[in-house]
C-alpha cells in the first residue's frame, strides 16, 4: 500500500439496490495515486455494478465517493427508497450528488468498457481525437468560424503523439471497428488516456484474448501506469493479469466484499477460494 | 509524412469546393438576368429558389438527424417560427393594416424600412438579412425552451413529442386571440420577397430573386459544414455512434443534444423565413407534418449523414415532383399521350414509388455518408496510384 | 350543467372507441417490432375507400367482408414488402420506409379518387337516428364503445389463450431469445399485422359511418391520435391502448366545446377560441405523459444495460 | 437488380425532360389556374367545366386580324397555398397569355405575387376574398366581394330568417371561410355572434353542432369547403340542430344538394346564378355534361349546375374579350386592356372597378329543397 501517496479514490459504504435486489451491499475501497488495483469476483458478484456507480453511470442507492479528496458522489435511500432499502448505514449520508459521467471525467476519471464501446464510423484517429473535445476552450461559435486553429492544431498533434505512444501510429486512418481485437481494446484504452485522467477504470480489458495478447497488455497497462502518471482500477477474471500486476485487490462476492488485500493475502485466503470453488472462471 | 500530406490535400479539396461553390453563385447570378418568368426555362430558377429553401433545410435536419442521432419530426414547426417572424418584421407600413384586415396589428416595426430611411438603400438589404436572423434566433429560442423536457427522451419517443410540438406550434400561430401579431389563421402577405429583390446599378435593375436565397442557403449551409468539422461536429458524430461513450468521455450529453438542436432548430427558422420570402406568403396551415416528412425523405434520398447528400437529394426532390414529372399530371409524358393514366395525382404515385424504392434497396441513399470533396480526393488519389 | 356536458361525453366516448380500435394496431406492432407504424392511420383510410368504391357497387353483405379481407391483405402485405426487408436495419430506416409507405398510399388515394372527398355509404341501422337521454344521435355512436369493449376482450382472449398469443406475448418480451426457442417471429408478426388491421378495418367502418367523408388525409389525424393514445395508456399494453384512446377522445371533445361550457356555465362571457387547440391538446396530453411518466399508464419499465 | 432499378430511375427523369410536340396551328394560351384536388377539389373541377363548355362552344378567337386557337393550359394548385406559387409559375413558364382562376382565395392570394412579378395578368372567377385584387396590380375578378356577401347573408339572417344570434363556423387558415364570417360578424353584430374556428382534418363536427345548440343560437353560419360541409349537414341531421343553415357561394354546389337531400335540415346560400335565368344556356350545358362521362364525374355525377361552373363560362368569354381589345397575345398588352373590357354574361354585366374588382351589386339567394334535392330561388338581394 502506497499510504504516503495522497488518496485518488474513496469509496464508502456504496449500496446500489434495483427493486428489491441489492447488487451492490456497502462496499468501501480505497485508492492511491500511483496504484493499481483490481476488484475481482465470481460472475455477478456485482463488479460491474460498482464500476458503473463509481463512473457515474448509476446514482447509489447510500453512500459516499470522494475523488483527489472532493467528494463527488453521494446519495441516501430517499423517496420509495426509504421505505424499500434493504441495506446498511442508512442514516449515515444525508448529502446528495448525483454526477453525470462526464462530470466526473472531467474531474479526471476515464473508463473502458466491458464489451468495446468505440465510435464505429470513426477512424482511429477522431475516436482519440474526440475525447480530446473535453479538453477544448473554445466555445461554439469560435470553434464554428476556426477561431480555435491554434487549439485544434494542438490537440492533433497531441492525439498522434498518444497513438505513437500506443502503437496504433500505423493504422491512424483505418475505422477503428477494422482493428483485430486486441488493437480495439489499446485504443479503447488510448482514447480514455486522451481525457487526461488521474485515475483509469478497465472493465475487463483482457475479456476475449488469447493469452499471447493477454501478456502484451500486461506489458502495457503497467507501461501506461509509468508513462502517463495514472492510477488504475480494473475488473478482470483473468487471474494471471491481475495477480500479475495489481498491488491490491477487493474481492466480492453476490454484492458484498469478502476480501481484500495483496495478491498473496488473496491468493491464500478461505473465503475466496471458497467463492470461487467449483465455479473458478477462467475465461 | 502521411498526415501532412492528407491535411495538404483536404484543404485542397476544400479549395476546390469554395472555388466551384462562387462560381455556381456567379452563374446563379446570370441566370437571374437572363431567364426571364415567362421563359420556358424559368421552372429551373423556380427549382433553385424552392431548392435552396429545402436544402438548408434538409441540411439542417441532419445535422440534427444524421449527425447527432437525433430523430427529431419537428422541423415544420421552427421553419414555421422563422416563416412568420420575418414575415411579420418585414411587412412594410403601407400594407400593414390591409395584411391584418381583421385585428389591429400589434408589432408595427419593419426592419428594412426601419433601416433604410436611417442608410438609404442598403438598410434594405440590412434589415430583411436582420429579419432573416431574428427568424432563426426565435426558432432556436423555441428550441431550447422545448428541447428542455424532450432531449431526455429515446429515439421514437423523441420523434413522437417533437411532432407534437410541432402540431402545438401550429395551433397556437393559428389561434384567434393572437391575432394581432400573427394574424389569426390568415395568411402574411406583401413582406419584402424574392421578386421584390432587386440590385440597381445605374438604369439597370439586377434581379435577384434566385440570387439572394441560393446566397443564404450557401452561406448557412458553408456555416453548418465548419460546425460538423470542427471538435463539436465531432462530439455530436459521437453521440450519435454510442452515446455512453461519449458521455464517459467526457461529453455533456444534455448541453450537446441542446447545442445540436438549438442549432439546427436557428437554420431551420432560417429556411423558414426563406420558404415565407419566396412563396412570398406565410401561412401557419402549410407547415403541415407532411412538410417534415417530405424533408426527411429528402435526407434519406441523399443519404443520412452527407450534407452535399442532403442538398442533391433535396435539388432532385424538388426538380422532379415540381418540375421533371410535372407531365405525369397532364396527359403526356415521355412523349407517350395517356390521358387516362398520365392525370392528376399520377406524377405524386410515380414519385413515391421512386422514394420507396430508394428507401428500401438504396438505403444509403444517393452520397451515403461520403461528401462531393471526398469524391475529388478519391480521384485523385486513383489518379495518383495509376501514375504510379 | 350536466345536460350541457352529456353530448360531449357521449361523442368522446364514440370517437375514443373508434381511436381505440386503431390504437391497437399501434401498441401490438410497436410491442412487438418496436416500430411507429405511420402507415397504419392510412391503411384505416384505404379501407374507407374500399368499402366507398365496393358499395357502388356490390351489395353491403358482400362488400362488408370484402373490404375487411382486403384491408388485411394490405396490411399483410405492407409488412412483408416495406418492412420485413428492413429486419435488421436501424430503427430509424424502418421508421422512414413507414412514412414512405404512408406517403405512398396517401398519393395513390388522391390519384384515385382524383383528390375529391368521397362519400361514404349509409350503412342501414347503425347510421340510424336515435334519442338517448333526451339527445339526438346516431346509433353508431352509441354502439362504438360496446362493439369495442366486445373486441378487445376478445383480442385479450385470443393473446392470452391461444398458442399465438402465446408466441407474441413472448416475442414482445424478448426478439432474439424467442427466435432462438423456435418461435416463428415472421409468423408472429404476420399475425400481429392481421389483427391489427382487421381491427382498423372495423374501426374505420364505424369511424366513416359517424363522419361520412373520406379523403386521402382522413386517416393521417386518427392514426396519429391513436398512436397518441397507445403511448398515453403505455405502449405494448391493450388495455392501455384502450383507457388512453376514450381519454383522448373525451378530452378532444370537451375541448372542443369548452368555451361553450364555460359561457353557459357563467364562467367566462367572451369566446377563448379553445377549438383551435383539439388537435394540439392531444399532443400536450402526449408530452405531459413523456415528460413525467414516459412508460405511459400501464406501460413497464425498462432499464437500459451499459 | 440495383443496376437495372438504377439506370431504370435515371432513365426515366432524363427522358422526362424530352420536350413536347407542338400544334402547327397559332395557339393562344390561357391557364386554368384551379385546384383539382384538395379541400376545394370539386368545387376547382365545376368551375373548370364551364371554362371547357366554353372553350367548346368558342374554340377560336381573331385577335388583331389572325384566327388564333385557344388552348387552355391546366394547373392544379392542389387548393394549397404553399403550392399555389408553383402552379402559377408553371402556367406562366407554358406562355399563357393570361389566367382564369381560382376558385378558393388563398391560393389567388399566394399566386398574386407571382403573377405580377411576371407581368401576367389574372382573372379571378370566385375568390370573394378583398386581398385578393388589393395590393396586386394584375389580378382581377368577376365575382363580388365578402364584405358584400357577409353583409347580404347577415341582413338575410336578421331580416328573412328573424335570428339574433348567430353561431360563424370557419376553417383554420382557410381565407375564404375565416374572412366571409368575419364580414358577416361585423355585420351582424359582434356581441351576436358565437365564433369558431376548426382545425385541418376535422372530420367530427357533432361537438360544433352541440355548442351552436347549447349557446341558443338560432342560425348556423358555415361558409366552408364543400368537403366540411357534407359533413356538417349530416350531423345537422342526426343531432336535429333546430336552426338554418347559412354559408356563401361554395355551397352552392350539388355535393350540398346531395349530401342534404332527405335530411330535414334548412340550407340557404348567396351565390352568383339562379339556374333558370338563362334557359337556353342551361340546356346546353347539361345536355353536354351529360354527354361527357369525365364532365359528369367532375360536376358530382349529375347535371345540377353550380353556379361556380356558369361563372367559369363567363370568365372565359370575358377573357376572349380581352384578348380582342388587346389585339395581341403578350400578356402585357392583354393585361392594359382588360380594365377596359366590358361583357354581357350568363351571371350579369361584367365590367371592372378601379381595384379590378366587378362592379357587381346583387346576389342571389337560394334555399335547398331537401325532398327533390335541387335549389329553391328565394330573392336577388343587395346592399345600399
Amino acid at each position: 500500500m502506497r499510504k504516503d501517496k495522497p488518496c485518488v479514490l474513496k469509496v464508502e459504504d456504496i449500496t446500489m439496490q434495483f427493486g428489491g435486489v441489492v447488487a451492490v451491499n456497502n462496499f468501501s475501497m480505497e485508492e492511491y495515486e500511483g496504484e493499481i488495483v483490481a476488484i475481482i469476483g465470481p460472475n455477478g458478484a456485482g463488479k460491474t455494478t460498482a464500476f458503473n456507480v463509481i463512473t457515474g453511470v448509476y446514482a447509489p442507492t447510500n453512500g459516499r465517493v470522494s475523488f483527489n479528496g472532493e467528494r463527488v458522489i453521494e446519495n441516501f435511500p430517499r423517496g420509495k427508497m426509504k421505505k424499500a432499502y434493504l441495506g446498511q448505514n442508512a442514516g449515515k449520508y444525508t448529502g446528495h450528488l448525483e454526477p453525470t459521467p462526464d462530470k466526473l471525467t472531467a474531474l479526471g476519471m476515464a473508463r473502458t468498457f466491458q464489451n468495446i464501446r468505440l465510435w464505429k464510423s470513426m477512424t482511429v484517429f477522431d475516436n482519440v481525437l474526440i475525447a480530446k473535445h473535453l479538453k477544448r476552450t473554445s466555445n461554439l461559435f469560435s470553434a464554428t468560424f476556426g477561431a480555435n486553429r491554434v487549439e485544434e492544431q494542438m490537440q492533433r498533434e497531441e492525439a498522434d503523439a498518444l497513438l505513437e505512444t500506443v502503437g496504433l501510429a500505423d493504422v491512424r486512418d483505418e475505422l477503428a471497428t477494422s482493428l483485430p481485437y486486441g488493437k480495439q481494446r489499446r485504443l479503447e484504452i488510448a482514447r480514455a488516456l486522451a481525457t487526461e485522467p488521474k485515475l483509469l477504470l478497465l472493465d475487463e480489458p483482457a475479456a476475449g484474448m488469447n493469452p499471447q495478447e493477454t501478456v502484451e497488455l500486461t506489458k502495457f497497462i503497467g507501461e501506461i501506469r509509468d508513462q502517463f502518471h495514472v492510477s488504475i482500477l480494473l475488473i478482470e477474471h483473468h487471474m494471471d493479469l491481475v495477480m500479475d500486476i495489481s498491488e491490491r485487490i477487493y474481492v466480492l462476492d453476490f454484492g458484498s466484499m469478502i476480501a481484500s488485500g495483496t495478491p498473496a493475502e488473496i491468493q491464500t485466503n478461505e473465503k475466496v477460494i471458497d467463492a470461487y470453488l467449483g465455479v473458478t472462471d477462467d475465461a | 509524412m502521411k498526415q501532412v500530406n492528407a491535411s495538404q490535400s483536404s484543404k485542397k479539396s476544400s479549395w476546390i469546393s469554395f472555388l466551384i461553390t462562387l462560381a455556381f453563385l456567379a452563374l446563379v447570378f446570370c441566370l437571374d438576368q437572363i431567364i426571364k418568368p415567362t421563359n420556358k426555362m424559368y421552372m429551373l430558377l423556380t427549382v433553385l429558389q424552392k431548392g435552396s429553401v429545402y436544402a438548408l433545410a434538409a441540411v439542417s435536419m441532419n445535422l440534427l438527424n444524421g449527425y447527432t442521432g437525433l430523430f427529431s419530426l419537428g422541423h415544420a414547426g421552427f421553419m414555421l417560427i422563422g416563416a412568420y417572424t420575418y414575415a411579420i418584421f418585414t411587412i412594410p407600413s403601407s400594407a400593414r393594416d390591409t395584411v391584418y384586415q381583421y385585428f389591429d396589428a400589434a408589432i408595427r416595426v419593419s426592419f428594412p424600412e426601419v433601416l433604410s430611411n436611417m442608410m438609404g438603400p442598403a438598410g434594405t438589404a440590412l434589415g430583411v438579412l436582420a429579419a432573416v436572423i431574428l427568424a432563426g434566433l426565435m426558432a432556436a429560442f423555441f428550441a431550447y425552451l422545448i428541447g428542455l423536457p424532450v432531449l431526455r427522451l429515446k429515439s421514437d419517443y423523441l420523434a413522437i413529442a417533437t411532432l407534437g410540438f410541432a402540431e402545438i406550434i401550429r395551433a397556437m400561430f393559428q389561434w384567434q386571440k393572437l391575432g394581432p401579431i400573427t394574424n389569426g389563421s390568415n395568411l402574411l402577405k406583401s413582406f419584402a420577397r424574392t421578386s421584390k429583390f432587386k440590385l440597381e446599378v445605374g438604369d439597370t435593375k439586377l434581379v435577384l430573386s434566385t440570387f439572394v436565397p441560393v446566397l443564404i442557403a450557401t452561406a448557412s449551409i458553408f456555416i453548418i459544414v465548419k460546425l460538423v468539422n470542427s471538435t463539436y461536429g465531432r462530439a455530436f458524430k459521437a453521440i450519435r455512434d454510442d452515446e455512453v461513450a461519449a458521455e464517459a468521455m467526457g461529453i455533456n450529453l444534455a448541453k450537446h443534444k441542446m447545442i445540436s438542436f438549438t442549432v439546427s432548430s436557428f437554420f431551420a427558422g432560417v429556411s423558414g423565413a426563406m420558404m415565407a420570402m419566396v412563396l412570398s406568403i406565410a401561412q401557419a396551415s402549410n407547415f403541415k407534418s407532411a412538410m417534415t416528412y417530405e424533408i426527411l425523405l429528402m435526407v434519406v434520398l441523399g443519404g443520412i449523414g452527407s450534407i452535399s447528400g442532403s442538398v442533391i437529394g433535396s435539388l432532385l426532390f424538388v426538380a422532379a415532383s415540381e418540375w421533371w414529372l410535372r407531365g405525369l399530371d397532364s396527359g403526356t409524358f415521355l412523349g407517350i399521350n395517356a390521358p387516362g393514366v398520365f392525370r392528376n395525382g399520377f406524377r405524386l404515385v410515380v414519385f413515391s414509388i421512386i422514394i420507396m424504392i430508394v428507401v428500401l434497396f438504396f438505403r444509403k441513399g444517393i452520397m451515403g455518408e461520403k461528401e462531393i470533396s471526398d469524391l475529388f480526393r478519391a480521384r485523385k488519389k486513383k489518379a495518383r496510384g495509376a501514375a504510379q | 350543467m350536466a345536460k350541457t356536458i352529456l353530448p360531449y361525453i357521449i361523442s368522446g366516448i364514440s370517437v375514443g372507441g373508434q381511436y381505440a380500435l386503431i390504437a391497437i394496431g399501434y401498441t401490438m406492432v410497436y410491442g412487438i417490432l418496436r416500430l411507429i407504424n405511420f402507415a397504419h392511420g392510412d391503411v384505416f383510410m384505404v379501407a374507407g375507400l374500399m368499402m366507398v368504391y365496393m358499395a357502388a357497387a356490390l351489395p353491403l353483405y358482400i362488400a362488408i367482408p370484402l373490404m375487411i379481407i382486403l384491408t388485411v391483405f394490405l396490411g399483410f402485405m405492407i409488412e412483408r414488402v416495406a418492412y420485413r426487408p428492413l429486419r435488421t436495419a436501424p430503427r430509424m430506416s424502418v421508421m422512414i420506409s413507414a412514412i414512405g409507405v404512408s406517403y405512398l398510399i396517401q398519393n395513390l388515394a388522391l390519384y384515385i379518387t382524383g383528390g375529391l372527398n368521397k362519400n361514404y355509404p349509409a350503412i342501414p341501422w347503425i347510421s340510424d337516428r336515435v334519442t338517448v337521454f333526451g339527445m339526438e344521435t346516431s346509433r353508431v355512436t352509441i354502439i362504438t364503445p360496446f362493439l369495442t369493449i366486445i373486441l378487445v376482450v376478445a383480442l385479450v382472449q385470443l393473446i392470452n389463450h391461444t398458442k399465438i398469443g402465446m408466441a407474441m406475448r413472448a416475442v414482445s418480451l424478448n426478439f432474439e431469445t424467442s427466435q432462438l426457442m423456435g418461435i416463428r417471429i415472421n409468423n408472429v408478426i404476420s399475425a400481429t399485422f392481421i389483427i391489427g388491421t382487421f381491427l382498423a378495418a372495423v374501426g374505420s367502418m364505424l369511424f366513416f359511418t359517424n363522419y361520412p367523408g373520406v379523403v386521402p388525409t382522413s386517416g393521417a389525424m386518427p392514426g396519429l391520435k391513436a398512436f397518441v393514445a397507445a403511448v398515453f395508456g403505455g405502449i405494448g399494453s391493450i388495455p392501455g391502448a384502450v383507457i388512453g384512446a376514450f381519454i383522448i377522445g373525451i378530452a378532444e371533445s370537451l375541448i372542443k366545446g369548452l368555451d361553450t361550457i364555460l359561457i353557459v356555465h357563467g364562467t367566462i362571457t367572451e369566446q377563448i377560441g379553445f377549438a383551435t387547440f383539439s388537435d394540439a391538446f392531444t399532443f400536450v396530453l402526449l408530452i405531459i405523459v413523456l415528460v413525467f411518466k414516459p412508460t405511459g399508464l400501464f406501460g413497464e419499465k425498462t432499464t437500459d444495460k451499459v | 437488380m440495383k443496376k437495372i432499378l438504377s439506370i431504370a430511375l435515371i432513365l426515366c427523369l432524363v427522358m422526362a425532360l424530352a420536350p413536347m410536340a407542338f400544334a402547327d396551328n397559332p395557339v393562344v394560351k390561357i391557364g386554368v389556374f384551379e385546384p383539382q384536388s384538395g379541400d376545394n377539389g370539386a368545387g376547382g373541377k365545376q368551375e373548370v367545366l364551364g371554362m371547357q363548355y366554353a372553350n367548346k362552344l368558342t374554340p377560336t378567337v381573331e385577335i388583331g386580324g389572325t384566327e388564333y386557337d385557344v388552348q387552355l393550359v391546366y394547373a392544379d394548385n392542389a387548393s394549397s397555398n404553399d403550392k399555389a406559387p408553383t402552379a402559377a409559375q408553371d402556367l406562366i413558364s407554358n406562355g399563357v397569355s393570361l389566367v382564369l382562376g381560382s376558385y378558393g382565395s388563398g391560393v389567388s392570394i399566394a399566386a398574386s405575387d407571382t403573377f405580377a412579378n411576371a407581368g401576367v395578368p389574372a382573372i379571378g372567377v370566385t375568390c370573394t376574398n378583398p386581398q385578393v385584387t388589393a395590393d396586386c396590380e394584375v389580378y382581377f375578378r368577376i365575382c363580388f366581394l365578402d364584405p358584400f356577401q357577409g353583409t347580404v347573408l347577415a341582413n338575410f339572417a336578421k331580416n328573412e330568417l328573424g335570428a339574433t344570434k348567430a353561431y360563424c363556423l370557419a376553417k383554420l387558415g382557410d381565407d375564404y371561410s375565416g374572412g366571409l364570417c368575419n364580414f358577416f360578424i361585423d355585420a351582424f353584430g359582434k356581441d351576436n355572434c358565437v365564433y369558431e374556428q376548426f382545425p385541418e382534418g376535422t372530420s367530427d363536427f357533432s361537438t360544433y353542432i352541440t355548442n351552436a345548440q347549447n349557446q341558443g343560437c338560432d342560425v348556423f353560419f358555415s361558409p366552408v369547403s364543400t368537403e366540411a360541409a357534407a359533413q356538417i349537414i349530416a350531423k345537422a341531421d342526426t343531432q336535429a340542430l333546430g336552426m338554418p343553415i347559412l354559408a356563401g357561394d361554395t355551397w352552392d354546389s350539388n355535393v350540398i344538394l346531395n349530401a342534404a337531400k332527405g335530411t330535414d335540415v334548412q340550407i340557404c346560400v348567396t351565390t352568383f346564378y339562379q339556374e333558370g335565368a338563362d334557359a337556353e344556356f342551361d340546356a346546353g350545358i347539361k345536355e353536354w355534361i351529360r354527354s361527357d362521362s369525365t364532365a359528369l364525374a367532375n360536376n358530382g355525377g349529375n347535371d345540377e349546375l353550380a353556379a361556380v361552373t356558369v361563372m367559369g363560362y363567363d370568365a372565359y368569354y370575358v377573357a376572349l374579350e380581352a384578348l380582342k381589345a388587346a389585339g395581341s397575345v403578350d400578356p402585357e398588352d392583354v393585361l392594359e386592356a382588360i380594365p377596359s373590357v366590358e361583357y354581357a354574361g350568363v351571371t350579369g354585366n361584367i365590367a371592372f372597378d378601379d381595384i379590378g374588382d366587378a362592379l357587381r351589386d346583387s346576389a342571389f339567394v337560394k334555399s335547398c329543397n331537401t325532398e327533390t334535392g335541387v335549389w329553391d330561388f328565394v330573392s336577388v338581394a343587395t346592399v345600399d
